[in-house]
């Protein structure tokens, strides 16, 4: 199943050597798609690396080192994704936020962090930084539209720019499993608490849930809206890498309900709010109460107890439900983080899926160090504990 | 509710131009194809070939004419029937004039003579619109229907201006039974709507569209008018053309012009109206309908007591329902059976969700 | 010389016809914005009632009454069942909405009354009448005659009352109309009952010619050219598009028709409208509206 | 007159219009440099609307004459304007409300063909390549635009606000060099303006499309555009800076004044 076992001598130690891994054995495979401009535009594993490789040089011509930090604000895209990579592609660290979280909550949290190297989707992402009194190093956009009025876009560096770079072959050997792989901040109160994550833990989270949900190639995961969580990074980036299946990314986040069905994902590693919404998606649009049709619908979805009830309430209302949402290839439906509300966990039992919670074990802690600085103990003792 | 979309996704712009985006459309269309060429001719019989599935085909063919010109290019027109006369005259005329000429060619001739003929009236469409437009396609009717009988050249001096079919062969197979009439009218009828729905589909048609939709703006994006025009007439007038000549050899198999009337105009207008404005499948439904209801109607008025409706009245009894469903579908459904089918389709397609 | 000026009266009377059906024609679109396909059928329709009526003993002028009552009951259902369901629709649609009321209105009179030709004996005396050297058809001028009557009448009845009025409010704004109070659909039924009178008058006099048949509902198609002619929204002009067509055609078929063969006034009336069009886009006395933007 | 070192791109000069006689625009001149964003501002019927359709050769204007980068001219064919580079909105939308948004905006594109009918109806020679190029071209306008959500969806059923940022869709599919906006934002709540006002700029500024503008709000007008024109009752009563304008004492009087 994983391409675990095709691994000659050493198996991989970190993110990035997996994807050096998967670009020599299964170059031409799909990797990612984005859906943009219309199609699903894709990217294969030899892209993928090569671009990675290219943004890594690039980061390390603007001085971007092993250790140092790269702060991505931005909603799921494949740059994102790939930035991310490539900063461990030079043994740093990424650490994501999600820009759709408030700008209130993130500001003191930028604010203290002071990044150096940054990663902001747009202008607006920009004008948050800047609310942030932030003045990093590098701050590096994905899209320039509107910030050629901003003072910020002086020096700011295009993401298309840095791909110019020639790629950096000796990809993530500059420091060892234990190294972080991705570093998350959240708030409390006024404190600030961080969650670190190493390549060792990753990969092991990962391998776990590779080997319980025996994904394979041909797995489609959709990288839906919880981007920035360390869920989404053990549980849909780790097994991407380590399975080698295609990871997709939607349109934008007014357009995910239709690309989820065009694309019928075999994988969904959602939290709580996804299947949440899902579950109301679907009973607003349900028939209309009273309606014959919904009489229909309400007795296919009572939990079926004769065999005609089972079979026909499939055919007639399940099948399509399950469809119309997008879930009728889902094989692995996955819940990161806090667990379902009774009600919407039956909701999708009925509809054949039923939701695994895999338990986000996330250690909050305060920082031992300044939060600019990378240590690497904390992150070494969880992996021999472990 | 049949639909089973997810993991149907297009990563080329040629995958997502497909006409039957989805596999089950194209299976179905296949699957209809199938049937239609293999299993009909095989059980079908001499009625249901002569009387029925010829008639309806040429009709949906004659219908998809005059919708790309009323229904895409929004240019009403009353002359359909004339320039389904000039293709049946025309054909007819290559066939004895033109030695060897292979059937297939000189029908694509009767309807390129078609179109031009349609160009020629179409030109006031240039200066003028809507109703004013009406008096040139009924000149058409009428200055046509009165030419070719008037000269007998075109009838090949044949008394009364009547013309018979020439020996329907097509690379050397004979198709005069009615199964071969079937096949041949099927084989072209399929061809030409598989180009009518690359038509609509490109330029041209979204040009046509502009213009029905709003011709002002139309000029102002740079579309040009007369060139858009005179082409729906022409392509109208060619495919009205070829339906004629079908009309005329593989349905009647003798036809005179005034088998071309102005109600044979209305006939068809109405299945653009009955099937749906501006759709390729309407033509299919409004034909289908034209030809099945006098048929059903007779039928019926056969199962009542004798006497309680003369045959003299059935006639009259067809006009007024025609009539009658003529304005119900204008008030109820102003797109027509096509809009339902459509409406249908999108509720199996989200079934069980509303929207 | 002489013959000519026979060709041409001959031609302004039967010109005179088409006037007559043209009229009903305006009057129904300045009042409704329909172009009514169906008022030859409405003329067929009221003739045909009106000798049925006489053949079965009615008296002439109940015989009428009737025709015309019934002419009314139609107008009051067209109004119900098609114009209001059809309420700012887009003209074509109208238009569409009529050819299915005159199937409608065909259908139902022939099933009633039958699809023979009915004679009609008007008790005018088609006597040759001698005027200054030409010979003219009493029934002929009669025909003028009643026609020049009923234009009075039409153009006193607009121009003197509230009808009249209403109807031209209607006509130049309909939405003004609603404003001052006007009902709309009152307005139509009136205008369409008129319609069907000046139809039925039309129908008796072309029937009394031509005996009252089907073809009667083919006027129409002469209608439209003149409507082109003298524009949509003109009583004077659909009489002067009725004379200029018909004396036009009867010209061209006697002088032209030898040379082109006969039958050409089945469609010259249309070349010539055409011909009018690119020169005159609204007819004689239309009023053509500068397309804002 | 303002930046005569700028080349201009729009001159008009001595333009006069009128209907049956009755004067809609009398020897009206000014001039719109490469670049700038211009506002024709003034009270209903002033005549801004009758301007933009001499401009986009909608009317012909009796007296004086247009020159649009090289070409100058007296009266010209709207087809002759969207050759050289003009695309416009209407101040009542004037979409195409059979089709969806994308054939709309691909309509915008019709200029850009090279593939006769025939090729598109058979699907041979350049048509097949060109169609993914004129469907690329659409969907970065889409995108730009943030149309997505609603690509397939028939114009007609979308909401007016939409509707008009179609319509301006459609036009800078042309990738027009002259954009002419007829009442961008009319009927819409301050939301949808700020939003509209937003794409213009950015029209302006990613793009370097040069755009004139009618607008009644002018707190938006002084917003976002360089180049204000005043018009009153046909004829041109102030013309500079929008700080300028707004100085100008003829024109308080005459509009800022009075709210419309």
């Amino acid at each position: 199943m994983s391409s675990f076992n095709d691994t000659p001598g050493a198996a991989p130690v970190s993110l990035p050597q997996w994807l050096r891994l998967q670009a020599q054995w299964h170059g031409p495979d799909v990797a990612l798609r984005h859906k943009h401009l219309g199609i699903w535009q894709v990217q294969t594993w030899a892209q993928v690396a090569d671009e990675v490789g290219r943004l890594a040089a690039g980061l390390q011509a603007h001085g971007f080192a092993a250790g140092a930090t790269l702060a991505i604000l931005s909603r799921p895209r494949p740059q994102a994704l790939l930035a991310a990579l490539a900063a461990q592609w030079l043994g740093g660290v990424a650490s994501l936020f999600d820009p759709l979280q408030p700008g209130a909550e993130q500001r003191p949290l930028l604010a203290a962090l002071q990044p150096e190297f940054v990663l902001a989707e747009g202008l607006e992402e920009v004008q948050r930084l800047h609310m942030a009194q932030l003045a990093p190093k590098v701050l590096i956009y994905l899209d320039r539209r509107g910030l050629s009025a901003s003072e910020a876009f002086v020096e700011a560096l295009d993401y298309a720019a840095l791909l110019a770079c020639h790629p950096v072959d000796e990809p993530g050997l500059q420091g060892p499993a234990q190294h972080t792989a991705f570093v998350f901040y959240r708030e409390v109160g006024q404190a600030i608490e961080e969650q670190r994550l190493s390549h060792a833990e990753l990969l092991r989270e990962g391998q776990r849930l590779v080997e319980r949900e025996a994904l394979g190639r041909q797995e489609e995961a959709l990288a839906a809206r919880a981007f920035a969580s360390a869920g989404q990074a053990r549980y849909l980036l780790a097994p991407w890498l380590i399975a080698g299946f295609r990871l997709n990314f939607p349109e934008n986040l007014a357009t995910r309900d239709r690309d989820r069905r065009e694309l019928g994902p075999t994988l969904v590693a959602g939290t709580r709010e996804t299947y949440t919404r899902l579950h109301g998606y679907a009973l607003e649009r349900l028939p209309l109460p009273g309606s014959w049709a919904r009489r229909l619908v309400d007795w296919a979805l009572a939990t079926p107890s004769g065999l005609f009830q089972r079979h026909l309430g499939h055919w007639l209302v399940r099948r399509s439900l399950r469809d119309v949402l997008g879930f009728s290839k889902t094989r692995s439906p996955l819940l990161v983080g806090d667990a379902l509300a009774p009600e919407t966990q039956a909701f999708f039992e009925v509809l054949g899926v039923n939701v695994r919670h895999w338990s986000d074990s996330a250690h909050w802690e305060v920082p031992v160090q300044p939060v600019n600085t990378i240590t690497d103990d904390w992150t070494g003792r969880q992996s021999q504990l472990a | 509710m049949f639909y089973r979309e997810a993991g149907q996704f297009s990563t080329r712009y040629a995958q997502d131009r497909r006409v039957f985006a989805l596999r089950q459309d194209r299976h179905g269309l296949a699957a209809l194809l199938l049937v239609a060429f293999v299993v009909v001719p095989w059980l079908g019989n001499d009625y249901w070939f002569s009387a029925i599935l010829i008639p309806f085909l040429v009709l949906s063919l004659a219908g998809l004419g005059l919708n790309l010109l009323t229904g895409y290019a929004g240019q009403l027109s009353l002359g359909s029937a004339a320039f389904m006369a000039v293709g049946a005259f025309a054909t007819y005329n290559f066939e004895v004039r033109v030695a060897g000429l292979p059937l297939l060619l000189s029908i694509v001739l009767g309807g390129l003579s078609a179109a031009l003929v349609a160009v020629l009236f179409g030109l006031p469409s240039l200066r003028i619109k809507g109703f004013y437009l009406l008096v040139s396609t009924l000149a058409a009717q009428f200055f046509v229907t009165w030419a070719l009988t008037r000269f007998s050249w075109f009838s090949n001096h044949s008394a009364s201006g009547v013309i018979s079919a020439p020996p329907l062969e097509v690379l050397g197979l004979n198709l005069d039974s009615p199964a071969g009439r079937y096949l041949l009218t099927l084989t072209i009828v399929v061809v030409l709507f598989w180009l009518g729905k690359n038509l609509v589909r490109s330029e041209l048609g979204r040009n046509w569209m502009a213009v029905r939709d709003m011709d002002a703006a139309a000029a102002v994006i740079g579309i040009e008018l007369a060139k858009t025009k005179l082409l729906a007439f022409a392509i109208s007038g060619f495919y009205l053309g070829i339906a004629g000549a079908l009309w005329a050899f593989a349905y009647l198999g003798t036809v005179e012009p005034h088998g071309f009337d102005l109600n044979r105009s209305f006939q068809i207008l109405f299945i653009i109206i009955i099937g749906g404005l501006g759709s390729l499948l309407g033509n299919f439904l409004g034909a289908a309908f034209i030809v099945l209801f006098p048929v059903l109607l007779s039928n019926l008025v056969a199962l009542l007591p004798g006497g309680l409706v003369d045959a003299g009245q059935v006639e009259n009894l067809q006009k007024i329902i025609f009539g009658a469903l003529i304005i119900l579908f204008l008030i109820k459904e102003p797109e027509g059976l096509a809009r339902l089918w459509q409406r249908f389709r999108q509720r199996a397609r989200l079934w069980p969700l509303r929207y | 010389m002489e013959f000519f000026f026979e060709v041409l009266i001959g031609g302004l009377l039967a010109g005179v016809m088409y006037a007559l059906v043209a009229i009903g024609f305006v009057l129904i679109y300045k009042a409704s914005g329909v172009f009514n396909f169906a008022q030859g059928a409405m003329v067929l329709f009221s003739a045909l009632t009106f000798v049925s009526l006489l053949e079965r003993g009615v008296p002439f002028w109940l015989a009428f009454v009737i025709s015309l009552a019934a002419m009314a009951l139609m107008a009051v259902l067209v109004e119900r069942v098609v114009l209001r369901p059809l309420v700012n629709r887009s003209p074509i649609t109208l238009f569409m909405a009529t050819l299915g009321l005159s199937y409608v209105i065909e259908g139902f009179a022939q099933a009633l009354w039958g699809a023979q030709v009915h004679g009609l004996e008007l008790g005018i005396s088609d006597e040759p009448l001698e005027l200054g050297g030409m010979l003219l058809s009493q029934f002929d001028i009669f025909a003028a005659l009643t026609a020049a009557s009923l234009v009075l009448l039409l153009s006193w009845l607009f121009n003197k009352t509230r009808l009249g009025l209403a109807l031209r409010a209607v006509a130049d704004d309909p939405l003004a109309a609603l404003a001052v109070g006007i009902r709309l659909q009152r307005v139509w039924v009136v205008v369409w009952t008129v319609a069907g009178f000046v139809g039925l008058v039309a129908g008796l006099l072309w029937g009394a010619r031509l005996g009252v048949q089907f073809s009667l509902s083919l006027v129409v198609l002469k209608a439209l050219p003149v409507l082109i002619i003298g524009g949509f929204t003109s009583i004077s002009g659909a009489i002067v598009g009725g004379l200029i067509i018909g004396a036009s055609e009867k010209l061209a078929e006697v002088y032209l028709g030898p040379f082109i063969g006969s039958g050409i006034e089945n469609w010259f009336p249309y070349v010539l409208a055409l011909l009018f069009l690119l020169v005159r886009p609204a007819g004689l006395f239309g009023e053509r509206a500068i397309e804002r933007v | 007159m303002i930046q005569t070192a700028a080349t201009h791109l729009l001159e008009l000069n001595n333009i006069s219009l009128s209907f049956k006689g009755v004067k809609a625009i009398t020897d009206i001149s000014f001039r719109v440099a490469e670049g700038e964003i211009c506002a024709l501002i003034g009270p209903n019927g002033a005549g801004k609307s009758s301007l933009l359709n001499v401009i986009s050769g909608v009317y012909q204007a009796q007296e004086g004459h247009i020159r649009f980068d090289r070409h100058q001219r007296r009266r010209q064919r709207a087809h002759d304007a969207a050759v050289q580079g003009i695309a416009r909105t209407f101040q009542n939308i004037a979409l195409f409300k059979g089709m969806s948004v994308l054939d709309n905006v691909l309509t915008g594109r019709n200029l850009k063909r090279r593939s006769s009918w025939i090729e598109q109806a058979l699907g041979i020679g350049r048509a097949r390549a060109e169609d993914d190029r004129q469907r690329e071209a659409a969907e970065r306008v889409i995108e730009f635009l943030h149309l997505q959500p609603w690509r397939d969806v028939p114009v007609g059923k979308l909401p007016y606000g939409l509707q008009k940022r179609v319509e301006l869709a459609r036009a800078l599919a042309a990738e027009p060099r002259l954009l002419l906006l007829d009442e961008p934002m009319a009927g819409m709540n301050a939301e949808e303006k700020q939003q509209m006002s937003r794409f213009i700029v950015d029209i302006n500024r990613e793009l370097g499309t040069t755009v004139v503008l009618i607008e009644h709000d002018i707190g938006v007008v002084m917003g976002i555009s360089n180049h204000v024109v005043v018009l009153d009752y046909g004829r041109k009563i102030g013309d500079g800076s929008p700080e300028a304008v707004r100085q100008d004492p003829e024109v308080i009087s005459a509009y800022l004044g009075t709210r419309h």
